[in-house]
């Protein structure tokens, strides 16, 4: 019976967003979410063409080429095909964004964990610093971090990492703090717990709706960071695709008044953004979190 | 009083060690960065390896890091940022003079933009609380803040410059307008010199990218008005006020009051991100300010530039913290400080 | 004529979930100069009742139907501008908690100030922050206290303050919605003196509630008892106490601890029901120790009994 | 003897800069400077540009470069270098019309000890902007002043003067360590140039305004921001054609080029990006002048390392580029096929790579196979190049030359990009396979087209790791030759050696573009491709 | 250690210190005990009972050793456990336990109730885990949350407030403990639930020989439970005594203004004890009795010195220089004369 309902619990922990408060938004989330990863996933299937691949005669592929049949979003100088680099581009996207947000996950919680809740001179110098890069521009931090490492998808997860260990670890050790001063903590000291089973056992948990919360924020940013890094040529070298990337090679179009080689890869950058920012915000609603941001 | 001025020396303390630790995180980066720098400057022109030697001699590259380290924080702590490796002789301060007034009027043209937009679309999404205008504004401080600048600065310049050439696609100010610099914050140097032709051209190079940079940062003032003031509306004391029989405008005023004194810490905050986006607007703007300098000196590892504009930044968000720390004492009559 | 006079007044919370009644069918009348207790379990509609009467029940709430009868006016049917100017001056209200009723961030004087100004009985800001300072002195706090902010008051002063605010100009009513819960024993009878000096001078007609039937029994002259948005009983203090009609008032005086009585201590079994849902017939069978088949089909209507009214099939059968 | 004409037999006859109106692609030799009206001009009424309301005879230039270091001791960059031409004079300089290396403020020269010993006699009414004379002991004070404080250009003397030496009020000698045949191209770079006795002596000013004895003077300096030129009221030369020159700097082509079209600016000089320069081409009220380029972009392949170590696949490579195309694709037909290291109108060049054709798919896959390679055992190779340094347009290179080698079937490309300064340090190192490289040089002559890349002791900056016995004699030799013929013949003998080895492969030949108002009616371009700022005349 | 006393504390001390150091403002120590001494026998029941911010809680988590003492000394079962370290002193904390007012904080918001209440037994390796849940199921019976496989995968927030206090009780008594500090459990509780709550603590109090500290602010809540009553005022007890005679014949003038203000059903509109003002702050306690700018019978005497604890008679215990006559209140009560002076 009860392994059951355990099963059960699981299920519904993995629904519970898409119910209650907030499903509205979780669930648009979700689905833009969803709609980039598979178009990662199955690029050579969805892309008509390579991300590299002249995909106009010779003489068209000098000037970008506007929105056809062929080609839906117009073509980049050179003639690649806007849509298609796109898809492509969400590779190295969620590749990135998804490693940094993992590792500084991985570093960020437990550290916040274990500072705020035994405190002490550790925790105060561990704050004071992850304070002062939290206080820092995100991006400077990381174009700094990523010209030092050199342009590649890795790297630059490497260094929006240093950018949101600080923000995961900031959230969880604030939320540790306030929940061991609370009284189920006391109430588990009372039972004589010992900390290990008080940490793992009943303030992780109470932290994890927040990480995820929080994830969801540093993905959104991580997006944003990450196709500014792009934008300054620090993830790929062109010309791999990167929506940031494209971007800036295709700003200076706009003077001639085309439009798509920037408005597309833009746009994407925004959708997905978005997609990972009602996720957060949908998952925060059903949890009544309250973040800083 | 003497209260308020401990509290405001004791902020103004505070500011130090975050200042030394980005200095050192900044430091320790920059010097496991690859590349040298005098080779850079130099690049494919030949060179003789005994000037590129000397060079570095000259400007102590070759000194132990720890003695560069304290070199360096010594001379900062005496207003000397050292000189440029990339343009000989010349002073960082002097760059970052010219620079940062820059940056200061596009970041606080942005703030106010963001602010002002953020309250607006807050105060209707609470008022309007569940309503479908309350879910327009609710999307609206997702959205925005989920916006690329250089895409939005580029969708904008596509609109009102290349389009209906209302408004210039980059830079501060035309050339054919002169303007006596004082501040270097050209608005205002317009107004003091009372020069109008200067202060309409400034205001026309500043509008897309104040725009830009305050669209993009309004959502989270959006999301905090609209739930401190939603969560204020509904709150006892506004009960009280209403149960007195005061019209609901009197009543919207003190509930805003009441929210706005969490919004001003968040203002703190903003700083890192208004700085951040600066960055990218004065790239996508051809702004001469910090952010693009920052951008340009990093690609050419010109370690003095790098290390200046990050204490100047660093200096910058101290101050504003410590400028919102204040401004929350003497708002809020609860802090005691 | 009643000074208020309510009739079958029903207040919904239209929540996603359905719509919460959290008071229905409600019908009352209040004499002027009296003194009425409203008592009843936690979400038994009793803060409701008293923002329907000043017309503040917040939204998703609101007034279903019903009217509500204020010294002839029905007040249901008045426009915002007209119950606007009945708020504060001829009905007054205080509220639970005195540590979130009173504005964190503007001086003490100036909140009660603007009940003067708004009502045109003072024309400047220095006029108001002298008549803010009378207030104060009636309500026992010192008159230049209109320059503290609430969070340099201790509870009991910050509930003075409140009373200060909602008396100033001298109101017919007034409406006190558990103006004591937060306080300890002492400043809580000394609250409670206040209230009844201040009734006196004024000549205020006064509703208390609170869910302490031992408190509402002490000072006032009758007693409204509510169970799940319904009033159950309502009628003078020493008949109701002595001889409850209801079945749950009878719960109710079981269930509060007295210095002063037995040291025994009954419970009511069970729980409240969901005001979305709530049981057919009479709301309460579910818990009521000597419910009858009727009482789970038909729901009892309320039903005057002497000078009681009462709403039990059970007590009519008695009589 | 000393005769201007003797200046001819040691220099070169270079390439003539001129301004025309050009229709797209077409360059003209046209030695006819101004007037030329553009092809596509139309009334000023429609150009922006009129709107603006400026000084009579002020010139607005724009440009996206940076002025480093107005101190010639320290400056080593080609705008600047334009800068302090226009506010300074040197003994010599270049006729923008003739191209030769003509007088300026020497009026004649004379040339001993087979080269080893050149000897200056200076004009006697040269003056600074504030109307101190300008003597031999000026000119020698600011060349050992160069030589001391040791700045970056400082080795364009060090490098060859022995010594400088004034032998009385208006005549200077130089020793020399080696003779130089191209010593006069030398003198005529800023390092040569007498300075304001301002300067301090053994420091850098960066922000020095004293300047020189040129036409202008400088009245205003603001850095990244604004620079004015006056006329010097003491130049011994002809009279600017306007009265004042301001030069606005711009942090990105975009800004430029929009600052161009609100009529901010009279001319659009360094740098548009190919797309605005084709664009202005069809705008009406602008004129697009043409300007052929010293500057040349390349290939530089690492011949020490395997794969490229081998001789096949390097040429493999050079027959698969296909330089049309890229001419086309990325710059819009704004620069020109090259196929030599030297560039086409210097003397000497040779179409050296024509050999291997354009896009010769067919040959390169024969290489290829004789090298070993197959569709299924391809050959691997990354190209490196710098963002930002040669403008956005890099990565598009490396990326149209990934698509022809990859065109073979038989190679793959990696593009690895890396930040300027790291990239010269990798590069320097001979990290690098194959890289994208461009050289401007520093003075006129094949000498230093050829040299630093292939002589042995000298391309070391390059990580080529080339080296050619055969070549570097022939070098050696043709530096010390006084006779250009002579010369010309050993260069084209090393041009063909590079094109057999092919330790680079030359791609294109940058052309420059001014684009200006219709305002603007006349202006000249040196030779060096520095614009006369005295030349330019606008129309108000 | 006399036979029969399962908790002895003497003097004991907590002063809390606020602000100062760097940014904190003005320093504050909050004396929120200051100097408490007693003894539980075992299977006895004290009533704690104060105002707000009197130190109640804060003595009942120090008793726990939930806080540690500033001063004083605490046996529990005859052993110091004053300054016992927390690894020694896991092993003895099933012993004791608390019971929280709060009783939607004092659990795991997260944690189903019936794996809350199973928990101590698995983590004190007490019983196998399935053997825990059997005894979970049973104890949620037993508080009367049936049928208990209903409640066992409920959260916190799936219950009422008086189904929660169930379950934290639930949790405590699972460990059979034989010492408890019940904080307040009803006052949270609606009136209609407190009688089954109070039940519950005095059957498990009875069948396991619990020993209790049963705090309150309410006189009458406490007179149904407690065989001894404690008053305390700003961190000091005031007076204490078997809990019938202490309601009936209060001595200190404080104790006697808490019994006649309480509301009561059956005497209306009694008379009552008047004192002055509120409670101070306990950062900021007035010298001598702490009590006497209050008092109504206050002389100059209280004003500089401070009462201690003394013998009253009876085993009353009375912290005052002039406690009220003996069975003065009654008659008073009843309207007979004036309160008597000092
Ligand atoms: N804003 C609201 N939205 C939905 N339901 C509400 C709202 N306010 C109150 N309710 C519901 O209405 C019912 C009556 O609430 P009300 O506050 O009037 O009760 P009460 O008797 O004052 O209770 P308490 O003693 O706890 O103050 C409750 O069931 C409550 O849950
Ligand atoms: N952790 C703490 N830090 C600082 N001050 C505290 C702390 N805990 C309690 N105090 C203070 O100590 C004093 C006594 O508090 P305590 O909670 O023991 O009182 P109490 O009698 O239980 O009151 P209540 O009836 O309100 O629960 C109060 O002034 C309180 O503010
Ligand atoms: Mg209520
Ligand atoms: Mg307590």
């Amino acid at each position: 019976m009860a392994g059951e309902s355990r099963r059960a619990r699981i299920l519904a922990g993995l629904a519970a967003p898409f119910r209650g408060p907030g499903r509205g938004l979780f669930t648009a989330g979700f689905i833009i979410v969803m709609v980039f990863v598979v178009m990662a996933i199955f690029a050579p299937w969805i892309a008509p063409y390579g991300p590299t691949e002249r995909s106009v005669p010779l003489k068209l592929a000098a000037e970008p080429q506007p929105p056809s049949w062929g080609h839906p979003m117009g073509t980049f100088q050179l003639g690649y095909d806007v849509f298609s680099r796109i898809v492509w581009g969400s590779r190295v996207v969620l590749y990135v964004v998804a490693l940094s947000a993992i590792l500084s996950m991985i570093i960020g919680v437990p550290l916040g964990l274990v500072s705020g809740y035994y405190g002490g001179a550790l925790d105060r110098a561990l704050s004071m610093v992850m304070d002062s890069i939290y206080a820092f521009p995100g991006i400077v931090l990381a174009i700094a971090v990523a010209s030092v490492l050199g342009p590649s998808p890795s790297n630059a997860a490497i260094s929006l990492s240093v950018v949101y260990v600080p923000t995961f670890y900031r959230m969880v050790r604030g939320q540790t703090l306030e929940i061991r001063e609370s009284l189920y903590v006391e109430a588990a000291r009372a039972l004589g717990f010992p900390d290990r089973v008080t940490l793992l056992g009943h303030i992780l948990p109470n932290v994890a709706p927040t990480t995820l919360v929080v994830f969801g924020l540093a993905a959104t940013d991580a997006i944003l960071t990450e196709a500014g890094l792009a934008f300054f040529g620090l993830t790929v070298s062109y010309p791999q695709p990167d929506w940031g990337l494209d971007l800036r090679m295709a700003m200076k179009d706009i003077l001639n008044g085309v439009w798509w080689t920037t408005f597309f890869p833009g746009l994407a950058i925004t959708l997905l953004a978005l997609g990972f920012a009602l996720m957060g915000e949908g998952f925060s609603e059903r949890y009544a979190i309250r973040t800083e941001r | 009083m003497a209260g308020l001025a401990r509290y405001i020396a004791i902020r103004a303390l505070l500011i130090i060690p975050t200042i030394l630790i980005l200095y050192t995180v900044v430091f320790i980066i920059l010097r496991v960065i690859p590349g040298n720098p005098v080779e850079a400057v130099l690049g494919t022109h030949y060179v003789p390896p005994e000037v590129i030697k000397e060079e570095m001699h000259r400007l102590g590259l070759d000194k132990p890091l720890y003695v560069q380290y304290f070199d360096y924080l010594w001379r900062v702590l005496h207003g000397d940022f050292g000189e440029s490796m990339v343009v000989r002789g010349r002073p960082i301060a002097a760059d970052l003079k010219y620079r940062i007034p820059a940056t200061i009027e596009l970041i606080t043209a942005g703030f106010l933009v963001s602010v002002l937009l953020g309250i607006g679309t807050g105060t209707l999404a609470a008022v309007k609380r569940g309503s479908r205008l309350d879910y327009a504004m609710r999307i609206y401080g997702i959205a925005t803040y989920t916006l690329f600048i250089p895409w939005v600065g580029t969708l904008l310049i596509l609109l009102f410059s290349v389009h209906l050439h209302w408004l210039p696609a980059g830079g501060r100010l035309s050339a054919s307008v002169s303007l006596h610099r004082i501040t270097g914050i050209y608005t205002l140097d317009a107004l003091i010199t009372g020069n109008w032709a200067a202060f309409a051209d400034a205001l026309k190079h500043l509008v897309l990218p104040a725009f830009t940079l305050g669209l993009v940062l309004s959502g989270p003032y959006t999301r905090l008005v609209r739930t401190n003031l939603s969560d204020v509306l509904q709150s006892d004391f506004i009960r009280m006020y209403r149960s007195r029989g005061l019209p609901e405008g009197k009543v919207l005023r003190y509930a805003l009051r009441n929210a706005l004194i969490p919004v001003v810490t968040y203002m703190g905050l903003q700083i890192a991100i208004l700085m951040g986006g600066a960055v990218l607007t004065e790239t996508t703007f051809s702004w001469p300010g910090l952010g693009s300098y920052l951008y340009q000196r990093i690609s050419m590892r010109d370690y003095m530039a790098i290390q200046g504009t990050i204490v100047v930044f660093a200096f910058i968000v101290g101050i504003v913290s410590l400028l919102v720390d204040i401004t929350y004492a003497l708002i809020d009559p609860r802090i005691r400080y | 004529m009643a000074l208020l006079e309510i009739r079958d007044l029903r207040v919904y919370y239209y929540t996603l979930l359905g719509a919460v009644r959290a008071v229905d069918g409600v019908s009352l009348e209040v004499e002027r100069g009296e003194w009425v207790g409203v008592v009843g379990e936690s979400g038994s509609g009793k803060s409701t009742l008293a923002l329907a009467i000043m017309r503040l029940v917040p939204p998703p709430g609101r007034i279903a139907g019903g009217s509500i009868v204020f010294d002839g006016v029905d007040l249901t049917r008045l426009s915002e501008g007209e119950m606007r100017r009945i708020r504060g001056r001829r009905i007054g209200m205080v509220f639970q908690d005195p540590m979130a009723s009173l504005d964190p961030v503007r001086r003490i004087g100036d909140q009660i100030g603007d009940v003067f100004l708004e009502h045109g009985v003072a024309s400047s800001r220095e006029e108001a922050r002298r008549l803010a300072g009378e207030a104060l002195e009636m309500a026992g706090l010192p008159r230049d206290w209109v320059d503290r902010y609430p969070h340099q008051l201790s509870g009991g002063q910050r509930q003075r303050a409140l009373i200060a605010g909602a008396v100033a100009l001298k109101p017919e009513l007034l409406i006190a919605d558990e103006p004591t819960t937060a306080l300890d024993v002492i400043v809580q009878a000394k609250i409670m003196d206040l209230i009844e000096e201040l009734k006196r001078e004024l000549g205020m007609t006064v509703i208390l509630i609170t869910h302490d039937i031992s408190l509402a029994a002490e000072r006032s002259t009758r007693i409204a008892v509510m169970y799940a948005g319904k009033l159950v009983e309502y009628g003078p203090v020493d008949a109701v106490v002595e001889d409850p009609l209801h079945p749950y008032t009878r719960g109710l005086l079981e269930s509060a601890p007295d210095l002063w009585g037995e040291k025994r201590l009954k419970g009511i079994p069970g729980y409240p029901p969901d005001l979305r849902r709530p049981p057919r017939g009479c709301r309460f069978h579910p818990r009521c120790p000597v419910a009858m088949e009727k009482c789970r089909e038909e729901e009892p209507p309320l039903v005057r009994v002497g000078d009681r009214l009462v709403a039990c099939h059970r007590a009519l059968m008695r009589r | 003897y000393y005769y201007h004409g003797k200046a001819a037999k040691t220099t070169t006859t270079s390439p003539t800069a001129t301004a025309t109106g050009t229709p797209t692609g077409a360059t003209s030799k046209t030695q006819t400077t101004s007037s030329t009206p553009a092809k596509t001009s139309t009334s000023p009424a429609t150009s922006p540009a009129a709107t603006t309301a400026k000084g009579k005879g002020v010139v607005v230039i724009g440009v996206t470069d940076k002025i480093t270091d107005l101190d010639p001791a320290n400056a080593y960059d080609f705008f600047t270098w334009e800068v302090l031409s226009n506010v300074m004079s040197g003994l010599v300089k270049y006729d923008p019309d003739t191209g030769k290396i003509v007088g300026d403020l020497a009026t004649s020269w004379e040339v001993k000890d087979n080269g080893k010993v050149w000897i200056f006699h200076l004009r006697h009414d040269a003056r600074f902007a504030d109307g101190t004379p300008c003597t031999a002991q000026n000119v020698v004070w600011s060349i050992e002043r160069v030589m001391r404080i040791k700045g970056d250009p400082s080795w364009l003397v060090t490098q060859f003067v022995q010594n400088v030496t004034a032998l009385d009020k208006y005549t200077v000698k130089f020793v020399l360590k080696t003779p130089a045949s191209y010593f006069l191209a030398l003198v005529a770079t800023p390092p040569y140039f007498p300075v304001s006795p301002h300067y301090p002596p053994d420091k850098i000013a960066s922000d020095a305004t004293w300047g020189g004895c040129g036409p202008y003077m400088i009245a205003k300096w603001v850095r990244d921001e604004v620079l004015v030129l006056k006329p010097n009221p003491y130049y011994y030369g002809p009279k600017p054609k306007n009265t004042e020159v301001v030069i606005k700097f711009y942090s990105s082509s975009e800004a430029l080029r929009a600052a161009l079209e609100s009529g901010d600016i009279d001319i659009a000089w360094r740098t548009l990006n190919p797309d605005d320069i084709k664009a202005f081409q069809h705008m009406p009220g602008y004129k697009v002048i043409e300007v052929p380029g010293l500057f040349i972009r390349y290939v530089v392949i690492k011949v020490d390392a395997p794969p490229t170590n081998n001789k096949l696949v390097r040429q493999a490579l050079a027959a698969a580029v296909n330089r049309p195309e890229i001419a086309e694709l990325v710059y819009h037909g704004t620069v020109e096929p090259l196929y030599s290291l030297v560039p086409k109108g210097l003397w000497s060049h040779i179409d050296a790579f024509k050999k291997y054709g354009d896009g010769n798919i067919q040959l390169a896959r024969k290489l290829l196979q004789e090298a070993g390679y197959s569709e299924t055992h391809k050959l691997h190779v990354v190209l490196w190049y710098t963002p930002t340094h040669y403008g956005s347009t890099e990565a598009q290179l490396a990326a149209v030359l990934k698509q022809e080698w990859e065109k073979t079937g038989m190679i793959e490309v990696t593009v690895r990009s890396s930040e300027w300064a790291q990239f010269v340090n990798q590069l320097r190192s001979g990290q690098f396979m194959l890289s994208l490289l461009g050289w401007y040089p520093d003075y006129l002559d094949p000498d230093d087209y050829l040299t630093p890349f292939l002589m042995s002791t000298a391309n070391g900056w390059t990580g080529t790791g080339y080296k050619n016995a055969t070549v570097d004699k022939l070098l050696q030799e043709a530096e010390v030759l006084t006779n250009q013929t002579a010369r010309a013949q050993i260069y084209v003998k090393v041009q063909q050696i590079l094109a057999e080895d092919v330790p680079y492969i030359p791609l294109v030949q940058g052309k420059l573009y001014l684009v200006t108002s219709s305002k603007v009616v006349s202006l000249k371009v040196s030779p060096l491709m520095f614009l006369i700022y005295s030349s330019i005349q606008v129309q108000s | 250690m006399p036979a029969g006393e399962i908790l002895v504390v003497e003097g004991l001390k907590k002063y809390f210190v606020k602000g100062g150091g760097f940014l904190g403002g003005p320093r504050r120590v909050i004396k929120a005990v200051d100097g408490v001494s007693f003894t539980l026998r075992k299977g006895e029941t004290i009533g704690l009972v104060g105002e707000s911010g009197s130190g109640k809680t804060t003595t009942g988590r120090l008793v726990l050793r939930l806080l540690e003492p500033d001063a004083g000394r605490i046996l529990f079962e005859g052993v110091d456990i004053t300054h016992l370290p927390e690894s020694k002193l896991r092993p003895m904390r099933p012993r004791m336990q608390m019971i929280y007012q709060d009783p939607y904080w004092s659990l795991n918001p997260r944690k189903p109730v019936g794996e809350a209440i199973a928990e101590p037994l698995i983590v004190h390796r007490l019983a196998s885990r399935s053997e825990a849940r059997e005894r979970a199921l049973e104890l949620l019976e037993r508080v009367g949350l049936t049928p208990p496989e209903d409640f066992y995968w409920r959260i916190p927030a799936q219950l009422s407030g008086g189904q929660r206090q169930r379950v934290v009780i639930a949790r405590a008594m699972i460990l059979k403990p034989e010492l408890l500090v019940a904080d307040e459990p009803v006052s949270m509780v609606d009136v209609s639930m407190r009688a089954e709550i109070l039940r519950l603590l005095k059957d498990f109090q009875r069948e396991y020989g619990l020993a209790m500290i049963f705090i309150t602010h309410d006189l009458s809540v406490a007179r149904l439970v407690a065989d001894r009553i404690m008053v305390m005022y700003l961190g000091r007890i005031v007076e204490a005594g078997p809990a019938e005679e202490v309601l009936r014949d209060p001595r200190h003038p404080y104790t006697a203004a808490l019994i006649t203000a309480a509301p009561s059903v059956r005497r209306r509109r009694r008379r009552r004890y008047e004192i002055r003002g509120e409670i101070a702050d306990p950062s900021n306690i007035p010298p001598g009795c702490r009590f006497h700018p209050r008092c109504p019978r206050a002389t100059e005497r209280c004003s500089r010195e401070e009462p201690s604890l003394a013998e009253a008679g009876d085993g009353r215990l009375v912290a005052c220089h002039n406690p009220l006559p003996r069975g003065w209140l009654a008659k008073w009560l009843e309207g007979e004369g004036q309160a008597p002076e000092a």
